[in-house]
């Protein structure tokens, strides 16, 4: 059992699982339980398998074989499974697991709508390609996987093709992922140039082959391709519209993990092969990590729609990512090893946090949505009452989100904290500058983010119901609530137990070409607490949490059973001085947030825009209903993407001229053809 | 003895909150001529307000019933990890500066949600507004307290307050620049006077009150005593981590004692300037909040400019 | 011996259709015939994989590239009559054509494809310009065939510039003759007497002959500036003979150039040669490229979609190298991919009756396999991975982009609008609501079926290739280097 | 046969074609062809007497007999049904159209065609006439609008080509050139079909109402 989890066929047995699951829901094509059956049976037994063989691979380190050599010269279809592909397949699997549970009772609403064996097929595609693209090690190999992913996750993200602005998501999405393949095309190819091989191992052994100034064309061509897959802020315009629109459970995989493969093959481009890497790559991440973080939650407050809010949210922690990731980078072309690991231990941690919470979120949302049909946040309020065990796991998810104490968000943010301040030393006047950029937008981006989940979950579950369709709102089935408890428990798992991760974050980092010749392992942390590098401060996980529950314990002891023991409590209703309070006077979602987006009116452009219906059209006095509605203009699709589009179409259409009609044109072409081609030879 | 030691720093911070807010009360009235209540007269509130009968919302959930709990129970811990009179505790596991904001931003945010959920207007309007300013406030404040752990090259809260004499080394202009940033925050933070008149119940300026609004009986006390240690830990932060003079390095009792009189002397000037501020300072507009709080960013900012402490 | 087996069995068949009074005689009679044609060209491919060059007597010789291009024709041929059987059976119930008609078609389908099967492997160049003009006379009246005044245009069009592109192509291989001494006599001149002795061959006189070649022939390829017949041509004709016409008659006009191309090259070195198939490949690309974006009609959207494709042929030749197998291997999946999805269209042009991407909509409810398996052909034309053309195409770019780097980062980006564009108007078409009219009955299997199985074909193609075909494919590669 | 004839024989042709360009009525282009063809056929005939192969001999009188003969009486029979006696103006007006063709001589006498016109070094004068004829037909496409004229310049474009080959000795197998010969007699049924369902459908012969097919 333990070599077959070790070798090659450990992973082949893992990938056959999601292809059976493809090909079985493919066959149950009139009956919409048995598919569902099927496609959930093999998702959970694949998941489970996976995170078994990651992480036996993740103790043996590397492990690289091959499946069978292919029709196509340069193509070999070779694996290369080092602890940081064993990392990423452990990521996968777990949220693959919790979705999949959550899917036996979400998909149930789709039985008579859509064909449940299409849902199926595509999301056990979606997972392999996942899978086979954080493992692949030959370039073509990779991209192959790269796009079928993408192509899998179109049609999941078009699944309800009935509605419209899905199926225009849907395009939005797939052509910014194929642009940016077409940019990640290109980098390759620009390696192949001079490796003129696309295996990673033979790149990465002539990476010295190739000039400066092309390996930082390779740098912006990746950096652009794989910004687009990860939602970095110029490039994010299609993650708000791709991610609402696909069904919740495959929405938060594709948030919580499908945006992550970007991630991985940025570290495994800029750490692995492509080293030594220039300072300004560093800075250039950095950059763009505070921005996005930054942009990402402003853009998050100023959104109502409950699914897009989180996937804002996404581009905000993508952000905190780079941010680790980009200190990484910056210390280790200045030399500093030690907390260029400590650095990357940080972006891999809050990869793995990010992925749990926000997938926790997404799905906790999707019942939402089940039960109310509609993901407008001023439409909720009062779902706490109706669905509690769902609001509370909203509350986890938001709690961890916002790197509240107790869950694994703050730990994950605590180390890139220390990364940040460690930068904040140095002496080189660039480098310190960018690390304060980064360390302020870091903090606004917590107070912000926090401030965004109040109005979030308060919107959403608290006070009374501002819509009818809230009083019939059930609790969602049992699968879902496995699914999201069993996340909610990773969130506080992985919190209390982040000292003991963190040590497995730091041979991640030693088995890279970089790090390998590093000589004393940091002692990043012992069990119980994390340590960062010149002991710049620690903190133990487990000891906050036993603190905040005994004084929670103590607390509630001795002022409920000690102090307070023969007091009545009444259960009146809420002081509305004099007035019968309708749902009207709560507070909506646009209300709490519009302070701060008046705030930050310079970045958000907001517009308000007031419709007054009038009992009679002619006499405009008494007006009947009043609907204010607060929006925020998308800068980037209406400076970069309109134009770009206005100008590639009146090229077209200008192209168009060619196909002129008049016969003796077309014979003119032919004859200017002859004398131009004659001319030069 | 450390027992003891453990216990003094664990009922410090709740015991003596109270009497800095009887203090400023009673330095205002005095500003205004007027006798005003004794120092001791919020003991004797919270202590009315723990034996009365309580009325709770229909609306509210369950969130509003345990939210003064949890916050109150979050003052409690970061009482125990911050450097009172005794810098030597050396608490390594939770005594770090971020796990202090992180804490007290779990406090807001429970705020924040109990304000929204008896579903008044009052109580939405003022978690709305207390998280637009405790979201800009925890940028300043995080970047203010990495100006002294830049300087000292730790954030071990504790490490710091045994540093001593900061303000007589090179880092004097930014610790200065820092502390202004920091008591600006602090101010922000409790909901004092530029930002929010604690006294008010007037529904178009008061922030911290609407989310209490609702609050009678035990839970009401609970969460004016919350508020009371809240000003108490910022006040000792700001004395402790900007100015470190007199705290006890050494476990004899003699340095102790000075330390917690020392202690005491510090807070009672903060609490000085706070009062005379709020009495002739007018409240600023909610929208002039924002440009307070980026030049405390700005300031903390330069602090760390300045410092030229070479580690990488 | 298998060859005259299979043109005579085509001219029987065209013989017979003419002739015929019932319909069925007339249908089985094709479908045994291109049956037959199948049969025995998989047999001249085996000999061919064997024992090289396959030549049964002087008039006749097939080499590596001959055998794929026959295969290719052959296996479309059969599903265009296969196809073609339902589709005029409908358009009868529809009444739009008569029964006259119908024989027309069949008889000319025919000669078509035993002119195409006389191009490839035909030893003389002359002998293969007539088989080519053979080709364009046989579909002329196959554009024409609704009778209606904007495919009289387009058969008019068709007609005209490809007699003029015929012309010069004459006129370049005439030209080729100079290096034949006349002392020879006018004997039977083959293209192996030519390569061998090209060295007297004066350089510029060389240069000169490939220009007219390449720009005769191109028109029949459809490059660039030569296209302009193209998109009006396929729309026109009935959806089979644009299938067969869009991706077969392009790669035969193709093989021929490459033919010359091999003679050029011995007399200058390759540069010049290859140097103009990139220019004319690029322009084919960009023109098709920007057009595809605004195109109203989806056949002619098809047909834009073939210029592109072989323009990338055309890069894959002119990068020679790893670029010559990519563009064989690319030639084989274009032909497969392009006659399944003109099928399709067809599909939809009977449910719909309008060419007009403007008026299918909602097309999954209407006819929901047929739009599945258009969006299938649409990943695969546009290279999405499970499918050959994705790896095709990287192959190509990675061989240009050694040699002319910028070249391969334009032909990248305008490979991308391609797919936008493509792409904007497929998802219109199959997603949306369905018009009312728009009855929902039940798909015929017989207008699927051969769709379905060149898809499968393409897909089993891109994993594994046969032994048979990895020689064949592996020797013209030497070949044609 | 002497070059001199030969040369004063290749003048009537490129003449016929240059009338081409400035025949107003259909009649007139027809019967300009049908002497270009005539002038083909007397040159077939002189490579004949010089090689006095039998299956050239027959070769010459199946052209003599297309494209002499045949070829007018399809299109003459054209032009009395539909009465299409005026041809469709041209693009280019007359003085416009003399200078291009001036151009396209000059170009195809100047030293880029050396190389094609000196294959055979006698025959030099010749070789760049037929060239020039070539240039010439292919213009002629261009610039009538008249789909019968575009048909007549295709038909003199293959002449020019022809007429090319025999002056540089390229003359083909006589079998090649019967079977290319058929095929110009199949072009031709197919044109005059082609132009009859044209006026059918457009009722006139302007190719330039052919604009339908735009983008």
């Amino acid at each position: 059992m333990i070599n077959l989890l070790t070798s090659g066929s450990g992973f082949f047995l893992l990938l056959l699982f999601y292809t059976l699951g493809a090909i079985g829901s493919l066959i149950f094509k009139k009956k919409d339980e048995w598919a569902n059956g099927w496609q959930s049976l093999f998702a959970i037994v694949g998941s489970l398998w996976g995170i078994f063989f990651s992480i036996s691979a993740f103790m043996t380190g590397d492990l690289s074989f091959a499946a069978y050599s292919s029709v196509f010269p340069l193509l070999s279809f070779s694996f290369h499974i080092d602890q940081l592909s064993a990392f990423f397949i452990f990521v996968i699997s777990l949220i693959t697991l919790f979705c999949s549970l959550y899917g036996i009772g979400y998909i149930k609403h789709y039985y008579k709508k859509y064909s449940i064996s299409a849902l199926g097929f595509f999301y056990h595609l979606f997972i392999m390609d996942m899978l086979m693209v954080v493992t692949a090690s030959n370039g073509l190999f990779f991209l192959i996987a790269w796009e079928i992913m993408s192509i899998a996750s179109y049609f999941l993200v078009v699944y309800d093709h009935n509605d419209v602005n899905n199926t225009k998501a849907g395009f939005l999405y797939l052509v910014m992922t194929h642009v940016g393949t077409a940019f990640i095309i290109l980098a390759f190819l620009l390696m192949y140039k001079f490796t003129n091989s696309f295996d990673f191992e033979s790149i990465q052994a002539q990476s010295v082959a190739i000039p400066v100034f092309i390996k930082n064309s390779i740098f912006i061509l990746a950096l652009i391709g794989f910004g687009t897959k990860a939602g970095i802020i110029p490039f994010h315009i299609w993650l708000p519209a791709a991610h609402p629109a696909a069904p919740s459970h495959v929405s938060a995989l594709m948030s919580g993990v499908m945006i992550k493969t970007g991630i991985y093959m940025m570290i495994r481009l800029f750490l692995d092969i492509l080293q030594p890497i220039p300072l300004w790559w560093g800075i250039t991440i950095l950059i763009i990590g505070s921005l996005s973080a930054l942009l990402g939650v402003l853009y998050a407050l100023a959104e109502h729609d409950i699914k897009k809010l989180l996937a804002y949210h996404s581009i905000e922690n993508i952000g905190i990512i780079l941010l680790g990731f980009g200190s990484a980078l910056v210390f280790i072309s200045l030399g500093n090893t030690l907390l260029a690991l400590f650095g990357l231990g940080a972006a891999l941690f809050h990869t793995l946090n990010h992925a749990t919470f926000k997938s926790l979120l997404f799905l906790s949302a999707g019942s939402v949505i089940n039960q109310t049909h509609t993901r407008n946040m001023e439409e909720y309020g009062g779902l706490i009452k109706y669905m509690p065990q769902t609001a509370f796991f909203f509350l986890v998810g938001s709690m961890a989100i916002s790197a509240l104490p107790p869950f694994n968000g703050f730990f994950s943010e605590w180390l890139t904290f220390q990364t940040l301040l460690q930068g904040m030393t140095s002496v080189n006047i660039l480098v310190k500058s960018t690390f304060v950029l980064a360390t302020g937008a870091l903090a606004i981006t917590g107070g912000l983010a926090l401030a965004c989940f109040v109005k979030a979950f308060g919107a959403t579950f608290l006070a009374r119901p501002r819509s009818t369709e809230v009083a019939h709102a059930k609790e969602s089935s049992l699968s879902q609530l496995i699914g999201m408890g069993a996340l909610a428990l990773c969130c506080l798992l992985f919190g209390i137990f982040s000292g003991y991760l963190g040590s497995l974050f730091k041979n991640i980092g030693t088995h890279l070409t970089v790090f390998r010749n590093i000589s004393l392992p940091p002692i990043l942390s012992s069990k119980i607490n994390f340590i960062a590098p010149n002991n710049f401060g620690s903190v133990s996980a487990l000891a906050l949490i036993v603190f905040l529950i005994l004084a929670l314990f103590i607390v509630v002891l001795l002022v409920k059973f000690v102090i307070n023991r023969n007091q009545k409590t009444k259960i009146g209703a809420t002081w509305d001085c004099g007035t019968n309070l309708t749902q009207r006077m709560e507070i909506t979602a646009t209300g709490f947030a519009r302070s701060i987006i008046l705030i930050f009116a310079g970045i958000l452009r907001p517009s308000i825009q007031n419709e007054i219906e009038y009992r009679d059209s002619k006499i405009r006095y008494f007006p009947k209903s009043r609907t204010v509605t607060l929006r925020t203009r998308d800068i980037y699709r209406l400076y970069f993407y309109l134009p770009l589009n206005k100008f590639i179409t009146t090229l077209s259409v200008r192209a168009k001229a060619i196909q002129s009609g008049s016969i003796n044109m077309y014979v003119f072409y032919i004859l200017i053809a002859v004398a131009i081609a004659l001319f030069l030879s | 003895m450390m027992i003891f030691i453990w216990i003094l720093q664990l009922i410090c911070v709740p015991a003596l909150s109270p009497l800095c807010m009887g203090i400023i009360k009673k330095i205002k009235a005095k500003l205004q001529n007027r006798v005003g209540a004794s120092i001791f007269q919020p003991y004797k509130d919270i202590w009315k307000l723990l034996h009365k009968d309580e009325v709770i919302s229909t609306d509210a959930s369950w969130v509003f019933r345990f939210a003064p709990f949890i916050i109150f129970a979050t003052t409690i811990v970061i009482g125990a990890s911050i450097p009172l009179f005794a810098s030597f505790l050396k608490n390594t596991l939770t005594g770090d500066l971020l796990v202090v904001v992180y804490t007290l931003a779990l406090g807001t945010f429970f705020l924040a949600l109990a304000g929204m959920d008896t579903g008044s207007a009052f109580g939405g309007f003022g978690s709305s507004r207390e998280m637009t300013i405790s979201a800009l406030a925890e940028g300043c404040l995080i970047l203010a307290l990495f100006t002294t752990a830049l300087s000292i090259g730790t954030t071990n809260l504790f490490v710091i307050s045994n540093a001593g004499m900061l303000l007589s080394t090179q880092f004097f202009l930014s610790t200065i620049l820092a502390f202004i940033g920091f008591f600006i925050v602090l101010l922000a933070e409790t909901g004092r006077f530029p930002f929010d008149n604690p006294a008010t119940h007037l529904e178009l300026t008061m922030i911290h009150e609407a989310m209490i609004l609702e609050y009678s009986g035990k839970r009401l006390a609970l969460m004016e005593w919350a508020v009371a240690n809240k000003f108490f830990i910022f006040a000792t932060l700001g004395a402790n981590l900007f100015f470190p003079y007199g705290i006890a390095h050494s476990v004899d009792t003699h340095a102790i004692v000075i330390g917690i009189i020392v202690l005491l002397i510090k807070i009672f000037i903060l609490c000085a300037i706070v009062g005379i501020i709020e009495s002739t300072m007018a409240k600023f507009r909610f929208f002039r909040l924002p440009d307070l709080l980026i030049t405390s960013l700005i300031l903390s900012a330069l602090a760390i400019g300045l410092i030229q402490m070479q580690i990488l | 011996m298998e060859f005259i087996i299979i043109i005579s069995s085509l001219l029987i068949a065209s013989l017979i259709a003419i002739l015929a009074k019932h319909r069925i005689i007339v249908e089985c009679v094709s479908i045994s015939a291109s049956a037959v044609a199948l049969i025995e060209s998989f047999v001249v491919a085996f000999k061919v994989a064997l024992s090289g060059d396959y030549t049964p007597f002087a008039f006749f010789s097939v080499d590596a590239l001959g055998a794929l291009l026959m295969l290719i024709i052959s296996c479309v041929g059969f599903a265009a009559v296969a196809y073609s059987i339902p589709y005029l059976r409908k358009e009868t119930a529809d009444n739009i054509i008569g029964f006259t008609r119908v024989k027309q078609y069949f008889t000319l389908f025919s000669l078509f494809l035993g002119a195409m099967f006389l191009a490839i492997s035909s030893s003389s160049p002359i002998f293969a310009w007539i088989a080519i003009e053979a080709t364009t006379l046989s579909t002329a009246f196959l554009i024409s065939f609704y009778n209606k005044p904007s495919s009289m245009e387009a058969a008019w069009k068709y007609l005209i510039i490809n007699s003029i592109g015929l012309l010069l192509g004459f006129f370049g291989t005439l030209l080729y003759f100079t290096s034949i001494d006349s002392s020879l006599g006018n004997g039977f001149i083959s293209w192996h007497i030519l390569t061998t002795n090209a060295i007297h061959m004066d350089p510029l006189l060389a240069k000169m002959a490939f220009v007219f070649v390449l720009i005769g022939y191109g028109t029949k390829v459809g490059l660039a500036p030569m296209h302009t017949w193209l998109p009006d041509a396929h729309s026109k004709a009935p959806a089979p003979i644009s299938a067969l016409l869009s991706g077969v008659l392009l790669n035969v006009a193709l093989v021929i150039v490459l033919k010359f191309k091999i003679i050029t090259d011995s007399v200058i070195d390759q540069s010049f040669s290859q140097t103009l198939l990139i220019v004319f490949g690029i322009l084919s690309i960009l023109i098709s490229a920007l057009i595809i974006l605004s195109q109203k009609s989806y056949k002619r959207l098809l047909a834009y979609s073939s210029i592109e494709n072989m323009g990338i042929i055309a890069l894959g030749f002119g990068f020679g190298g790893l670029g010559v197998m990519a563009a064989i291997l690319h030639t084989i999946y274009h032909s497969l991919i392009k006659s399944a999805l003109f099928f399709l269209s067809g599909n939809f042009l009977l449910k719909y009756h309008s060419a007009k991407i403007a008026n299918v909509k909602g097309a999954l409810k209407a006819l929901p396999i047929t739009s599945i398996l258009f969006l299938i052909g649409f990943f695969a034309i546009t290279g999405a991975p499970p499918f050959g053309i994705f790896l095709t195409k990287l192959l190509t770019f990675s061989a240009g982009i050694t040699v002319h780097p910028v070249i391969t980062i334009m032909a990248i980006l305008l490979t991308a609008i391609v797919f936008i564009g493509f792409f904007k108007h497929a998802s219109a078409m199959v997603f949306g609501g369905k018009p009312s009219e728009i009855k929902e009955e039940k798909e015929s299997t017989w207008l699927i079926l051969p769709p379905l199985v060149l898809l499968i074909l393409v897909l089993v193609l891109s994993f594994y290739q046969p032994p048979f075909l990895q020689v064949l494919i592996h020797n013209s590669t030497l070949y044609y280097k | 046969m002497n070059i001199f004839f030969l040369q004063f024989l290749l003048g009537i042709l490129f003449l016929s074609i240059f009338y081409l360009h400035l025949a107003k009525k259909n009649f007139g282009a027809v019967i300009a062809y049908s002497i270009q063809s005539l002038i083909i056929t007397l040159i077939l005939l002189t490579s004949f007497l010089e090689t006095n192969s039998f299956f050239l001999l027959f070769v010459v009188l199946v052209t003599l007999v297309i494209k002499v003969i045949l070829a007018p009486i399809f299109f003459l029979r054209l032009i009395q049904r539909h009465k299409l006696t005026f041809s469709v103006s041209t693009y280019l007006n007359l003085p416009l159209t003399l200078i291009v063709l001036a151009g396209f001589t000059a170009i195809a006498h100047s030293q880029k065609f050396l190389s094609l016109t000196n294959i055979i070094p006698v025959h030099h004068a010749l070789l760049s006439l037929a060239l020039s004829a070539f240039f010439v037909s292919l213009f002629l496409i261009i610039n009538r609008k008249d789909a019968l004229s575009q048909a007549i310049g295709i038909l003199s474009l293959e002449n020019s080509i022809v007429a090319f080959a025999i002056f540089a000795g390229l003359e083909q197998s006589p079998m090649l050139q019967f079977g290319i010969i058929f095929d110009i007699f199949i072009w031709l049924v197919i044109a005059t079909v082609f132009i009859s369902m044209i006026y059918r459908h457009f009722g006139s012969l302007d190719t330039s109402s052919m604009k339908h097919l735009k983008d």
